[in-house]
């Protein structure tokens, strides 16, 4: 049973995890509605398995960069819900302190190594790290996550391919929510599934269901502690699908709704539950008492961000350079 | 003549050059079944065809490419990019390729190839999506670089972009997508170097582009009510090649200056202004150009943040009145 | 026998061609020491059987765009030997007016769509012109060159995968002379093979003994007349070897000598003769009959790009524009 | 004091710096086996070994990339471009990810990198290999710039951007590896943001940096001799931050002001110094300011037409008389 190897501890948490998730989103979402979060913000709603499964793998002295749809990951790795909420509102009390916003996440405390906007710009960074990482033979690694979208640009192919040369520890962990935007990957990637391009780096390659917190957790673990073990990059891919929109404004003309309902059905918040109750780890009681804790929590956040302060404007320039202060 | 948004009259362009030429073709993400990211070629993959409305995958450079080397080969591309941020990805095949094969290659071949995209910000897009880079296209030669703010302009723009035998950068605007303004109904072109006097005035020239000639033109009213000044407003309008004359007489009119850009001042459009002024007007400037620009940071998220980056009618306003102090 | 399927005048302006490349380039050589040549010169010594092999496979409607080394690719189509020689040397009557020099021949009447300076940066424009020739429905190909280095950068991956999405009639023919610049593609790239690439574009893909005027041509012709039949992309990679610098100022510290020479022992244009001569296509008397057509065809050359005269410096800004001429 | 080649100086800091701090490291093309394009690195690889001289493959943006994460994880990279023109390819890593981490991050990242790199003309190395992008880096906030034009400058310059905490775009010129300079012996830094007086004069203000500074004191000498003009040669050598005190004291002293500069004049360096001078040294002007720099043509090939397009110093002392007439 995939269960027997994890503790009910390890379960119920992760399960928490993905409702948390889940309800943060959607109070973003009505925020966003509200005005109180502006700009583009991109949603995990239907990525939590992934999501919790790639991040819930990693110790401590890990990196993760990751791309805008980043909300999620930072959760996962155990950034303050209010301080995440914060962000997103521009709040001084935010993770990025208000400068970055729901696209630029950063918990240098929890290795988010940051959430970056121009698709593909951060796998260079990742190198980077890994680069460090190995020079100060450091056992860490680092997760570099983005979207199946990402694959078709330049900067994916010089990065795989550096971190193959250079023997780095870097768990590539491609996304494949199945839309760039209006694109599916039919018609823009030359092979129809993202794992297949590691054949040109010579990079041992996975693909998993992304529906099933299960087995991405376990191929995940196995993938990390592959490039922890052999210091040499990994790439996964996990299938699953954003039940949103891209962000906050997407007509979602390029999909039907009955696609959209049919993989709902597969809602992977749901699928969890129902083995956890099957194998005996979660009950309804148990499992109201952990969801309404989340609503909770996820209220506690959002008013901890609606009452927190904009940053002050004579700080605008603060952070422009490191000794600069004025 | 309607009244039209800025939107409305460019989708009107694509689609009357698309119906006059049938080399002229459209390519970039999500400009197809997306409708576009910002709904600029709404309606016209239904209208044309996917041979005609190209979408294609995140790939900034191969699109940029395609669109230059399908131009060498004599069609007529329009290359959309989502917003001029992501041009960084592709600026090398538009510097060292569009901008650069005519003349390479002894006047061989020509590339006949416009670019759209929308700069700016004041959307709270942060700092990777609200850059504003003309100035840099504008510093390249062999391109041509527009930056039109009314909707009408917009139009008569982009089609002589389309019909230009060279490379045409046309920039956009995310803020101005939703302005209205009266469009022709004929059949019309502006000429690429043409700068527009967009409002008469005799006491200063505020000289400016894109989105912030609008913010040029509250600032001229707020004068003229609050200060009694009379400022005239120079739309750059076109950045390569720029229309001196109009600007320089301008302001040998008005023997006052102040420039604004969205984009960051230390090595921006004002300095190319003030600079030119320095030189061609300096006999009838009595008091220093001043520059109002982006403050140099790069763009935060929060919003009152965003808001103290952007030049605004006050700063513009402020401006003035000391240089007329 | 290889050379049934062709005929004899055929061969022989093969063997034409390749030595001609060959004293062409020994020329230029010795015009750069002396000054007659300025800025950067790559020369094809070494690598005449793939340029030839493969350039001749073309109808008078394909599309060919390469990188830098190109002196020859131009000889190959057909350009004016006097014209490529007054480039090089900057002088009006050159292929392209004195304005682009070594790196950036170009000969529309021959199809050489140019040669360009930034590694892989031509990639995109092959992708271009396909589209273009896919638009109009010409039976047009287009044949796209470069070397083994420009398989590592961010530009090949796009245009690939583009190639593919959009099925456009491309040749990528991949130059593997072994080095970019000090760097094998060991060193530089995660797999060893740069056929092995296209895997990630699910596109044919081929190798080939580049030092084989045959083997190179009967491939080639294969792949040209697949792409123009299927109107899909296919990749061929041409082993070969550069046997002087990478340009002409290049101490060589990154290979030795030995290796140099060993490579030299399967001089392509050697070979080539010998076959022919075995088959009776050659023989001594004809061969030194071409050899010395082809020193006075580049002495003419020669004497015509140092006799030309330099561009008018009025005409600095002809060229910019299109309609200006001032 | 020893006289050494720009790139002896260069190698020396790198080679000094190394051995001072152990996270400092060089990657770039060919930076290893190859000894550097240019031969900067030259003896490097065999000092420090392939661990803190790292061969990269023809990948740009991840070279540049992993710069930056390296950097972000407390390390120190010094990165090679082999020229500026190929840095077109990764702007968007330098722009977007170098620049702007530090500030969108809310401050908890620096990113102590150095981009190190040649740019000019005059090489006979055509449109694509001949190009002043420098101005476009100094339009960035988030990065400094730097430009020296001495060996000792570019000694003491590259230990202060390797010892900066912020991404500093390091600019060599390839016309200036052979020239030579005194360079003193012992250790020494030069603050970033400093401009340099490089020949004092009391007439007019040649303003200029990199390369063309050598071009300003020839034409300098050239003025003294045959014409009996005094003038102040200012080295702005840093482009960002701006000294401009430096600068705007040298014309509130000599009137008049020349700009020089290798890149295209408009929207150039140039700009920027007549703008700033248009502003804070408007009532000690006593004439235009007038601006030399490259032709505004993509870099031809052939040798005359090469010469025509760089800034000579018969240009720039024809521009200085035209404005002391
Ligand atoms: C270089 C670049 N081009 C275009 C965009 C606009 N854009 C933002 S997200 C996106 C789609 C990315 O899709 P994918 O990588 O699958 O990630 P997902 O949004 O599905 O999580 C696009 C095209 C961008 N941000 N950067
Ligand atoms: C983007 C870019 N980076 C670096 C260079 C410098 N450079 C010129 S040629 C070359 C090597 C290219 O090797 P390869 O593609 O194998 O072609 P070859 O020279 O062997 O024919 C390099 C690194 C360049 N021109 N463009
Ligand atoms: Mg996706
Ligand atoms: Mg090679």
């Amino acid at each position: 049973m995939a269960t027997a190897t994890q503790n009910k501890e390890a379960l119920l948490e992760q399960y928490r995890m993905m409702v948390l998730i889940r309800v943060f989103e959607e109070r973003a979402a009505q925020l966003y509605t509200q005005a109180h979060i502006g700009g583009y913000c991109h949603l995990n709603i239907g990525e939590e398995a992934t999501v919790v499964g790639a991040l819930t793998t990693l110790q401590s002295n890990d990196y993760v960069f990751t791309a805008y749809r980043e909300h999620g990951h930072a959760l996962a790795l155990g950034s303050d819900p209010g301080a995440v909420m914060a962000e997103l509102c521009g709040k001084a009390t935010g993770l990025s302190k208000g400068r970055g916003g729901s696209m630029h996440l950063f918990d240098l405390e929890h290795r988010l190594y940051g959430g970056y906007g121009i698709v593909g710009g951060h796998l260079p960074l990742a190198i980077g790290a890994a680069l460090a990482a190995q020079y100060r033979e450091e056992d860490a690694i680092v997760m570099c996550l983005f979207g199946e979208g990402a694959t078709n640009i330049g900067m994916f192919h010089e990065s795989l391919n550096m971190a193959k040369v250079y023997r780095l520890p870097v768990l590539f962990f491609c996304v494949n929510n199945q839309y760039a935007m209006g694109s599916a990957p039919e018609e823009d990637s030359a092979v129809p599934e993202m794992w297949m391009k590691a054949c040109a780096y010579n990079m041992p390659a996975e693909r998993i269901d992304g529906m099933d917190v299960f087995k991405v957790r376990e191929a995940t673990q196995r993938a990390v502690d592959q490039v922890r073990s052999t210091g040499e990059p990994f790439f996964l891919e996990a299938v699953t699908y954003r039940f949103r929109g891209h962000s906050m404004a997407d007509a979602g003309r390029y999909r039907t709704q009955d696609e959209v309902r049919e993989w709902q059905q597969r809602d992977p918040i749901q699928i969890f539950a129902r083995k956890l109750e099957e194998e005996g780890v979660l009950d309804t009681g148990l499992r109201r008492e952990i969801d309404s804790s989340v609503e909770e929590e996820v209220e506690r956040a959002t008013q901890f961000a609606l009452e927190s302060p904009a940053p002050d404007v004579a700080d605008l320039y603060k952070y422009v350079y490191t000794e600069e202060s004025e | 003549m309607a009244t039209k948004t800025y939107r409305e009259a460019l989708n009107e362009a694509l689609r009357e050059e698309m119906y006059r030429d049938p080399n002229v073709f459209i390519i970039g993400q999500d400009v197809g079944k997306f409708e576009g990211a910002y709904r600029v070629t709404q309606g016209l993959l239904a209208e044309f065809g996917p041979k005609r409305v190209k979408d294609a995958p995140i790939s900034e450079m191969a699109i940029a490419g395609a669109g230059i080397g399908a131009a060498m080969a004599g069609l007529r591309p329009v290359v959309e990019f989502m917003t001029i941020n992501f041009t960084l990805v592709a600026i090398d095949q538009i510097v060292n390729n569009a901008a650069k094969i005519r003349y390479m290659f002894g006047g061989q071949v020509s590339v006949p190839m416009v670019i759209r995209t929308p700069g700016g910000g004041g959307q709270q897009l942060t700092a990777q999506h609200s850059q504003n880079l003309e100035n840099w296209y504008a510093n390249t030669p062999g391109l041509k670089v527009v930056a039109p703010v009314t909707p009408a302009d917009a139009k008569g723009l982009l089609k002589a972009a389309i019909r230009d035998p060279d490379p045409v950068f046309f920039l956009e605007n995310l803020a101005l997508y939703n302005t209205r303004g009266e469009v022709p109904d004929e059949e019309y072109e502006i000429s690429i170097g043409t700068a527009d006097i967009k409002r008469e005035g005799t006491d200063i020239s505020l000289i400016a582009h894109s989105r912030m000639v609008n913010v040029a033109l509250q600032a001229a009213q707020r004068l003229q009510d609050e200060e009694g000044v009379s400022a005239e407003v120079v739309d750059i309008r076109s950045l390569r090649p720029l229309d001196t004359e109009t600007i320089v007489n301008s302001v040998k009119k008005t023997n006052h200056a102040v420039t604004v850009e969205e984009g960051w001042t230390t090595f921006g459009v004002g300095g190319e202004m003030a600079a030119l002024l320095a030189d061609q007007a300096f006999d009838y400037l009595d008091a220093p150009v001043k520059r109002v620009g982006g403050e140099e940071v790069p763009m935060p998220y929060s919003k009152p943040l965003e808001r103290a980056v952007i030049p605004s009618v006050d700063k513009v306003v402020s401006a003035a009145m000391e240089v007329l102090a």
